[in-house]
């Protein structure tokens, strides 16, 4: 199992740094992922939802549905737990 | 005022799923109708947003009113809309099963269940629905995380078979998410409709193919797709009745809806039938899948185990379906999510009656239980003739498209492949059959009829034997009308450069 | 050859981090080592993400000034990190830790029941009992 | 963006997560993950995404810890591996 | 079975100095908490960060003063409740939006009942859900919290804990 | 050719399969009213398929599309004189057998009685389905359900080897199944269509080795439930079920629908033309003669009544495919009457074989001795199928013999004229034995030398059956119009081609 666990590691590392021969350099500022879409965050986010913090404004308004997304996530987990392993005691409800 | 729809097919169940937990604080009892009356909601919406789209096309709907690429929109065409109303629809017929079997396996955690009930069916209308390739990860989660805390509370080696699903799915989601951070690194989007724009003039770069590459392997994770099936046998088996029955028909299918999804929408068919060969070993892994899952079904004698191992060969079924990536094929894959969906829902459905009323799932306990349980039974039989695909049953007619499509592409050892399974499924079905009908007698019996000592007809509740009835009929008129489906619906959902 | 692995070291790193996490999760007996291989493997995917939102020369993504009647001129776009991937990163870290507490979870119960964290362990068990 | 300290840092991140898989004692294991994130947490920063690593030097090295603590101390604290 | 645990975290510590510190600290942690969520808008944080503090601040009450004492201050059905209180609150939010004739989760739609304008309706919607997020993952996060470490009896004896 | 469209294919196919819910529902609670659904489907399914005769005999196809997948791909029912004439045998033979299957079932109080007359009415609807089928699609659908609804009757006296003879069924019959799904669907991906067309309408669409292969295909597929020689061996094994469901598997529904779908293949998929352009015609009716004469022989060998029955069944279908693939004119009325006058032969045998089962409880054809005296009007039934079985006239044997005969010499083979003689001399070496010992042997011990027959339910079918030969021998076009039937399908096949 370990043998396979590394050859699967070693190959999945290797078909990620062969994808990486064609990225954009690191840092580079008109990289795509820079220069298609967040630039348009950076303008105007502030203006539109008055919060300077682009960060917070892209993620709780532009992608709220995301952020939503992710509080389920916490709420699942929460009742996956309780679900899971809480116990009932004598005498009490829930 | 119709477009809403699209908001509430999951914002109803989302919001439903929370007060959940405060219903079951003040009265227990009242958590069953909640929820079944919650998931009415889903499909009403959904079959709202089919008829939209059925209409005027398809459309996008977009949250926080953001324009995408910026925002993140609903992308509602006709296979979204299709596979929404499966999901929604099993999901009910599900939710109304539940009760009795819940009561009965989990009597103590009936209020978490049907809290994370409504939460995975949230999850798995959320990764149908949505049009961003990152809010598809987030719902992948929301459905992953509440599956592992439903199979994680069934039988013995429950929670082994839940921490497996854990690193394993885990596994899957972390590949799809690299795969969404090398497309992001080489396009900035994230929106699929604007991938699919940018994406012909970079079909070259190494990035999109690893980005590709990693999506296909974390998609087929999750849907279990042969060698990356481990998880799954025992995961589906040892989870709860209700549970197996909404995750063996759903989970899969989204799986395979997102393949779909990624391969023709994301990407262009041009890229992922011209470019890269992916197509060529999936339809090979799918072909091993039928083959290990109909054979593993076979050495099984617990009847759930061996649906188990069925739902691996049906996963192969579609992939092949997509694989053969022409007109025909694809039809018969979308056609077999819905079809596949009912049948296996029926089926596990059935199981969970008979586990719940005799106690075993063992194929040689059966005997006698057409007298038992005759509607369960016959719910059963019309299924299985359906998997082993005699019309006028729905299971013939994906099989049908599938196997025009496998000539069509000049895969005769698809095409072989997919006759072998149901002939392997005759024999995996038959074998239940006979032993619940024809269990051989003694000789003095057979030949005066009804002296044998009186068998009490003890069917399921009514709970748990009217959605199988219902899904029993729906397999039949699925069959029947399945002309009506195609070119009503699904002929649209393939992709139209095919 | 080493130029080419400077000039993308970071993806270097993370793709190490992520086959280090990759090989604990599949490789490791111990249920406790996978998770930590679980949460390498996930940190490292944000990693990558981050890597990809960053300018060089560039600031945090919050403007200096206040939002509130902010005027018309234009903001510069080289001079803010790319906020898109953070936002998708917070998304990620919460779904990563919400995995790993579900995955907790499971492991008391296993722990409950077979008394160990081992891998081989709990298989020689169930092979024992006949499960 | 100095190159040297992200050298370093990149490299204690290395030895954390090698360490956090090979101690056989899972508190320590667990520790050193937390001392993972926590480098982890400084690295990203020092790239300007500071709500990033906001939260991860509360999730990580946080909340994180101190629930691979609670399961580990509910149940075995060696690993054979 | 008896299983000779190492350390018990919902044991009351018997540290002076441990209890003292966190009895200051505490508070100082929770207004942290408030600040970080309130003021996400302009730096570094908001529901989510703070959220995980406010979750930290009780978790740290756990471990020194014991399980009884935290749950008097946060029972197990006040937290499940404020769980779900915060999903609420973010999806209501959308769900208002969708009311006042918007798509799910549009802010602007708010400034009908706000009257502030558009971006400010926006800012404070964005500050509602940002609650709503901090409530959540504070109670999603004790909830876990509580669930692993007692093994799911967060208000039972704790001496008579056995599995 | 003219077209009329009409709901009436669809109420013939339907009517019985209402009925089969309609039983199902009735259940044991009310024997009366659950035979009388059958009666009453049976007599209506008749007079709606009669009713259709006149119409066919005109020259026009009756048509009614039940569903559309695809262009060229759509369930539909289309009438036309070939699939009328198995539609008529089918449909009148089941009242025949619904009053005796009664009187079987009654006499020997057998169990599970509503699911044998629900699987009996599926079967029959099916059937019926595969006579109207337009195409190929269609027809493969109710082959399938013919395949599933006659398993319960295969596997009826649950006995355990009542179930391996089931699994052996199941077993050919749906290899067989995917086989043809397999070819079919090439076919629609070779012309786009799957519609029957008098004459073939493959021609020029593939290769010949394509086509040489789907031939083979197509006619292992139908093969197997025609009992052609080397698929045949479910046939004598299916034995084990009763009598009135070998009476129907072998005279009417299954191996009819067999051979039925084999002579679509060779007359109306292929057509003459094309089989005689690849040259298969040929070596198929070497293959199929290769049948008769071995099923013949082997048919001597047995002693179980049953099973030599099912011997011959197996012989003379495959003298209806010798006769179809001869392509002359002649031979293929020959076959394709044969169909009819051999189903109402083989089901008279069949019935007396079950009428002798349900009185004396005699299976073997050595126990047969004398027993005309006790029950002469079953062995004189037997007596006048046997001869007419055997191609002596006036019975109606003689007449597809005869065609069949004149076939060969049509086609310059004189071989397969020496393989009807053959055949026909088999068949005589094995019957008349039996009537022999029956009428002039020493009664055995335990038959009754006065008059006791089984019950008059079993009787009078068998003896109408019995009737008919004789008057489809002296007057070949009497009431069901078999004869102009047959020569009007011949007619468009060789008129086209």
């Amino acid at each position: 199992m370990k043998v396979i666990a590394l050859i699967a590691a070693l190959m999945t590392g290797a078909l990620l740094i062969y994808g990486t021969e064609e990225m954009p350099d690191w840092g580079d500022p008109n990289s795509p992922a820079s220069s298609h879409v967040s630039p348009k965050y950076i303008q105007e986010a502030t203006e539109k939802t008055a919060t300077p913090n682009i960060v917070t404004a892209v993620l709780a308004d532009y992608r709220s549905y995301d952020t939503m997304g992710e509080v389920v996530v916490v709420f699942t987990a929460g009742i996956g737990c309780i679900l899971m392993l809480r116990k009932k005691r004598k005498g009490e409800g829930d | 005022m119709a477009e809403q729809f699209a908001a509430l097919v999951i914002v109803v169940p989302l919001i439903a799923s929370l007060f959940v937990p405060l219903i079951g604080w003040w009265k227990k009892e009242l958590c069953y109708p909640w929820v079944v009356a919650v998931l009415v909601v889903p499909l009403i919406s959904s079959l709202g947003v089919l008829n939209t789209v059925m209409t005027t096309g398809k459309f996008s709907y977009r949250l926080g009113g953001w324009a995408p690429p910026w925002g993140i929109e609903y992308m509602l065409d006709h296979l979204s809309a299709f596979v929404l109303v499966i999901v929604s629809f099993i999901s009910l017929i599900v939710a109304i099963y539940a009760k009795k079997s819940v009561e009965d396996e989990l009597p103590e955690k009936t209020v978490p269940f049907y809290t994370l009930f409504l939460l995975l069916v949230t999850g798995l209308l959320g990764i149908v629905i949505t049009g961003d390739v990152f809010n598809l990860f987030v719902f992948l989660e929301i459905s992953a995380l509440s599956c592992y805390a439903l199979i994680a509370i069934g039988e013995e080696g429950a929670p082994i078979a839940a921490f497996n699903y854990i690193i394993i799915g885990t596994i899957g989601a972390c590949f799809y998410l690299l795969g969404v951070g090398y497309l992001y690194i080489a396009t900035g989007s994230l929106n699929m409709a604007d991938l699919a724009n940018i994406l012909p003039d970079l079909y070259h770069s190494k990035v999109i193919l690893i980005a590709f590459a990693f999506f296909t392997v974390g998609v087929a994770v999750k849907a279990g797709l042969f060698p990356l099936h481990v998880w799954l046998p025992d995961a589906y088996c040892t989870a709860p009745s209700a549970v197996s029955a909404l995750i063996a028909p759903l989970m899969t299918k989204v799986a395979a809806y997102v393949m779909i999804r990624v391969m023709f929408t994301v990407f262009q068919p041009h890229f992922s039938v011209d470019i890269v060969p992916v197509f060529a070993i999936l339809g090979w892994l799918a072909v091993f899948a039928i083959f290990f899952g109909g054979i593993k079904a076979l050495a099984q004698t617990d009847l759930k185990r061996m649906l188990v191992y069925i739902v691996v060969a049906e996963v192969g079924y579609i992939v092949i379906g997509v694989s053969v990536a022409n007109r025909m094929g694809l039809t018969g894959a979308v056609l077999h999510i819905m079809n596949d969906a009912v049948m296996m829902a029926c089926l596990f459905l059935v199981v969970g009656a008979i586990f719940y009323k005799t106690g075993t799932r063992d194929i040689h306990q059966l005997r006698y239980l057409n007298k038992k349980m005759p509607f369960t039974m016959a719910a059963f039989t019309i299924t299985a003739l359906s998997m082993v695909g005699i019309p006028p049953a729905c299971g013939f007619f994906s099989k049908w498209y599938l196997i025009l499509g496998s000539i069509e592409a000049g895969q005769w050892v698809w095409a072989a492949t997919l006759l072998c399974s149901s002939l392997i499924n005759a024999v995996l079905f038959f074998r239940v059959i006979e032993c619940a009908y024809f269990k051989p007698m003694e000789p003095a019996y057979a030949h005066d009829g009804g002296t044998h000592e009186e068998i009490q007809r003890d069917e399921a509740p009514l709970t748990m034997l009217v959605p199988i009835v219902i899904m029993a009929a729906g397999v039949i008129l699925l069959g029947l009308f399945s002309g009506n489906i195609i070119s009503s619906v699904i002929q649209f959902a393939v992709p139209a450069s095919f | 050859m080493l130029e080419y692995i400077i000039s993308k070291y970071n993806f270097w790193i993370y793709v190490i981090l992520m086959m280090i996490g990759l090989y604990a999760m599949m490789g490791k007996r111990n249920f406790v080592k996978k998770l930590i291989g679980m949460n390498i493997f996930q940190s490292a995917i944000i990693l990558f993400f981050v890597s990809t939102g960053v300018k060089a020369g560039a600031t945090v993504p919050i403007l200096s000034g206040h939002g509130h009647g902010h005027g018309h001129e234009l903001i510069e776009v080289a001079k803010y990190i790319n906020p898109l991937p953070h936002v998708l990163m917070l998304t990620a870290i919460v779904v990563s830790i919400a995995t790993t507490g579900v995955a907790l979870a499971v492991l008391i119960l296993i722990y409950r029941r077979y008394n160990t964290l081992e891998e081989d362990e709990i298989l020689k068990i169930r092979k024992d009992t006949g499960v | 963006m100095i190159w040297q300290l992200d050298l370093i840092l990149l490299l204690f991140v290395l030895i954390c997560a090698i360490g956090a898989l090979t101690v056989k004692d899972l508190l320590g294991a667990v520790i050193i993950l937390g001392a993972y994130s926590f480098f982890m947490c400084i690295l990203w920063t020092e790239m300007g995404a500071v709500d990033v690593a906001f939260t991860e030097a509360a999730v990580g090295a946080g909340i994180g810890t101190v629930l691979f603590i609670a399961a580990v101390s509910k149940t075995k604290r060696r690993s054979k591996d | 079975m008896i299983i000779k645990r190492t350390i018990d975290m919902t044991k009351q510590s018997d540290d002076v100095i441990v209890k003292t510190l966190s009895r200051l600290l505490i508070p100082f942690m929770q207004i942290y908490a408030l600040y970080v969520i309130a003021h996400g808008h302009y730096s570094p944080g908001g529901g989510f960060q703070g959220g995980v503090i406010l979750g930290a601040s009780i978790i740290l009450l756990v471990i020194t003063y014991g399980l009884d004492n935290a749950l008097r201050k946060m029972s197990e059905r006040l937290n499940t409740i404020l769980c779900s209180t915060g999903v609420l609150i973010y999806a209501g939010i959308g769900l208002l939006c969708l009311i006042l004739g918007g798509n799910y989760l549009d802010y602007a739609e708010l400034d009908q009942i706000l009257h502030v304008g558009i971006a400010q309706a926006r800012s404070l919607g964005i500050l509602g859900v940002e609650v709503g997020v901090g409530v959540t993952v504070m109670a999603g996060m004790i909830s876990i919290f509580l669930d692993i470490a007692t093994g799911g009896l967060p208000s039972g004896k704790i001496e008579g804990l056995r599995d | 050719m003219d077209v009329l469209y009409s709901s009436r294919p669809l109420w013939a196919v339907l009517v019985s399969m209402i009925a089969a819910f309609l039983i199902l529902a009735t259940g044991e609670r009310n024997r009366n009213l659950r035979e009388s659904w059958t009666i009453l489907a049976a007599l209506a399914k008749f007079l709606i398929v009669f009713s259709m005769i006149p119409v066919i005999l005109q020259g026009k196809v009756i048509e009614y599309t039940i569903v559309t997948f695809y262009p060229g791909l759509l369930l539909q029912f289309r009438i036309d004189a070939f699939g009328m004439l198995f539609g008529v045998i089918a449909s009148s033979l089941w009242i025949a057998t619904s009053f005796y299957s009664i009187g079987y079932v009654r006499g020997l109080n057998e169990h599970a009685q509503t699911r044998y007359f629900f699987a009996f009415a599926m079967c029959l609807s099916s059937t019926i389905g595969i006579a109207f089928s337009a195409n190929l699609l269609t027809f493969l659908v109710f082959y399938e359900i013919l395949t599933i609804a006659t398993y319960p009757l295969v596997i009826h006296k649950e006995s355990k080897e009542g179930i391996i003879g089931g699994r052996k069924y199941l077993v050919y019959t749906l290899t067989a199944g995917c086989v043809l799904l397999f070819a079919i669907a090439m076919i629609y991906h070779m012309t786009g269509t799957l519609d029957f067309k008098a004459g073939g309408f493959l021609e020029g669409s593939g290769s010949s080795s394509v086509l040489i292969m789907l031939f083979a295909m197509l006619i292992f597929g139908f093969g197997v439930k025609a009992g052609l020689m080397p698929m045949h061996e479910w046939l004598p094994t299916a034995m084990v079920a009763p009598t009135p469901v070998s009476a129907l598997l072998h005279a009417v529904a299954v191996v009819k629908a067999g051979v039925f779908g084999c002579l679509r293949v060779i007359l109306y998929v292929f057509g003459p033309t094309l089989l005689h352009d690849l040259g298969i015609w040929l070596i198929m009716a070497y293959i199929a003669s290769f049948t008769v004469v071995v099923a013949g022989f082997l048919a001597l060998g047995q002693d179980h009544l049953k099973r030599r029955l099912a011997f011959s069944t197996i012989n003379n279908l495959a003298l209806i495919v010798v006769g179809a693939v001869l392509l002359t004119k002649s031979s293929m009325t020959g076959g394709i009457i044969h169909m009819a006058n051999h189903a109402f032969m083989k089901i008279t045998l069949f019935f007396c074989a079950g009428a002798l089962h349900v009185k004396m409880h005699k299976d073997y054809v050595s126990q047969l001795d004398g027993i005309g005296r006790q029950m002469p009007l079953t062995m004189g039934a037997f007596a006048l199928a046997a001869i007419g079985l055997s191609g002596i006239p006036p019975m109606s044997g003689f007449i597809s013999k005869w065609f069949l005969c004149l076939g060969a010499l049509e086609a310059n083979q004189i071989i397969f004229l020496f393989v009807f003689l053959t055949s026909a001399m088999l068949d005589v070496a094995f019957f008349f034995p039996i009537i022999y010992n029956s009428f002039f042997k020493k009664p055995m011990d335990d038959v009754a030398t006065h008059f006791d027959e089984a019950p008059m339910l079993m009787v009078i079918p068998l003896v109408i059956t019995a009737l008919f030969t004789i008057i489809f021998g002296i007057v070949p076009d009497a009431f069901f119009r078999f004869f102009s039937i047959t020569s009007l399908a011949v007619q468009n096949i060789m008129g086209v081609g």
